[in-house]
């Protein structure tokens, strides 16, 4: 069989996301050749009328309903929650969702407010993921796959603005830096 | 369902912009230096500011006061102040982005066209018909294992909770000798002992960066109130505050 | 969305074979429709070069991956059960251990992140089961029976200490903290 083939099996078999190396190694494939081939299935599924969407985060997938079919599902599945969410959370969640892996300081500091208490929350209730950085010693966060299909998107890329927002630096912040290499910048 | 909670702002920034946004003015510094004195008001009356949160607070109504005192007297200020500022609009501003984000992302989870996964079922269909052993227990566990890591767990714990103690504690240290109001007391107190005060000394006797803000705002505040005079014989010299003769 | 792919999604999600007139119900058409777009469903997996496949049993239908790939499949449900414990699991196995039975939110709180994906696999590999406490309205979790025979031990309390450390106050210490700072978020 095809090593697309391949894949779609696995991913529908899993109960977690997959990484591209754990699927390489099962399929006995180079991760290079797994990557190109689960884009075909990530584009296949986007293609078509398809009743199943292959989420793309953190260098994971993982095979879920479509969102168009939502409802529907819904009637089968007992409903599912997310409890409340408040908007500080909604706002350290938006921050983690856009600048992704970022560190605390970073989520900090957008915020202008400490905010180990709601990243606290936010990990007990899988929506968001905490990893260690070895060589900048600190800890990065991200949205987990639970966050995304609440969002009912394929991949954060598709939030609205992204490339807007996800950019570490406002264009002016850019501009200032540059301007701040030039000599004539000292004089004001 | 998911729920969300509405407040009233959250967290420093958010207060700041909507003062901003009840005034129909943009981030810039005029509108910071004239809402400066709103925010001060506010966190002084505020009630329900968490105590973890507070210096956070105070550390923007610093900025602010600072941002206002340079409009009054802006020769005093060099280049390298007025970078501070451009860095609070631009802190404001970049927020302002991501609090219209959340709400786009608020709207978007609640047309729940959200992606579902099967159920967890230990007896799961997919995979019944590999005839699965139902206990795969690893090869390295034993009882004495199991007490040793849960002995490390409780260890890990239990550094958690001092820790989490101290926090505590400075917090409430913190809470007790931040009021304003109280500070303004205790200032009012030396003027009358001793009737000239440096304001070095005053700063001295605070043990943090927000008792020294705080100490800083309850100055300002009695200048205001017109209560005090300040005395500076010469640029960053020591400033010698005074009461002003019984009013 | 069409039909088909509304049949698609609910085929995904249920964990038994479905019939017909379920279908039909759920999706609020006709059986003859249904019958039809479960057809065409059918001969899409048959005709492309795919990883899933729709069998029929006694009239119902049941999405399944494909005979094809069943090494592929074998070998990820092996992995998935084989091998020692990561360090989360067997903290989570351990914490299961002394405190048991336990509510997974106490889980949560102990550890401080989301355990469910954990909690699965320990229940794939057979090493704790799941009870459902209808008063308290929650899932609680112990070791097996036949995890404790593993172990060498004739029951739970057998297991060294048990006595002093099944009731630590730590562990209570902990969950009181954070049950006052992160109140709990309504389970899923």
């Amino acid at each position: 069989m095809s090593l697309k083939s391949q894949l779609e099996s696995l991913l529908f078999v899993s109960l977690k996301p997959m990484a591209l190396k754990d699927l390489a190694s099962l399929t006995d494939t180079k991760v290079k050749e797994v990557e190109a081939a689960v884009q075909e299935l990530f584009l296949d599924y986007q293609a078509g009328d398809r009743g199943l969407t292959l989420i793309k985060n953190n260098q994971q997938y993982q095979l879920t309903t479509s969102a168009a079919n939502s409802v529907v599902v819904q009637k089968l599945l007992k409903d599912e929650t997310s409890g409340e969410l408040s908007q500080p959370s909604l706002e350290a969640l938006t921050i983690i969702a856009y600048r992704g892996p970022i560190a605390k300081l970073e989520l900090d500091r957008i915020r202008g407010v400490n905010c180990s208490l709601i990243i606290r929350n936010l990990l007990l209730r899988g929506l968001v993921e905490e990893s260690f950085d070895k060589i900048k010693n600190e800890n990065f966060y991200t949205i987990t796959n639970d966050f995304i299909r609440f969002l009912g998107l394929r991949q954060l890329n598709d939030l609205p603005d992204y490339d807007k927002l996800s950019r570490a630096e406002t264009i002016d912040e850019v501009l200032r830096a540059a301007a701040s290499l030039l000599p004539a910048a000292s004089e004001r | 369902m998911m729920d969300f909670i509405t407040e009233k702002f959250s967290g420093p920034l958010g207060l700041l912009l909507s003062l901003i946004e009840s005034e129909e003015m943009d981030i810039t510094e005029i509108a910071l230096a004239k809402i400066a004195d709103d925010y001060v008001g506010y966190i002084r009356s505020a009630k329900n500011i968490n105590p973890e949160e507070l210096a956070d607070f105070l550390l923007i109504a610093a900025k602010l006061l600072f941002i206002k005192s340079k409009a009054l007297l802006p020769y005093l200020y060099s280049a390298e102040e007025e970078e501070e500022i451009n860095d609070l609009e631009h802190q404001l501003r970049m927020y302002r982005e991501f609090v219209a984000a959340s709400q786009r992302v608020k709207e978007i989870i609640n047309t729940r066209h959200w992606l579902y996964l099967p159920p967890f079922s230990n007896a799961h269909n997919r995979r019944s018909q590999f005839n699965l052993p139902v206990f795969a227990p690893p090869a390295k566990i034993n009882s004495g294992l199991l007490r040793e890591r849960f002995l490390e767990i409780l260890g890990g714990l239990e550094k958690q909770l001092a820790k989490n103690k101290e926090e505590k504690l400075l917090e409430e240290t913190l809470e007790t000798k931040i009021s304003i109001d109280d500070q303004i007391i205790i200032i009012k107190q030396m003027l009358v002992d001793k009737i000239k005060v440096n304001f070095s000394r005053l700063l001295a006797a605070a043990k943090t960066k927000t008792e020294i803000i705080v100490n800083f705002l309850a100055v300002l505040e009695l200048a205001k109130q017109q209560e005090l005079i300040f005395e500076q014989s010469e640029l960053f010299s020591e400033i010698h505050i005074s009461r002003l003769a019984d009013k």
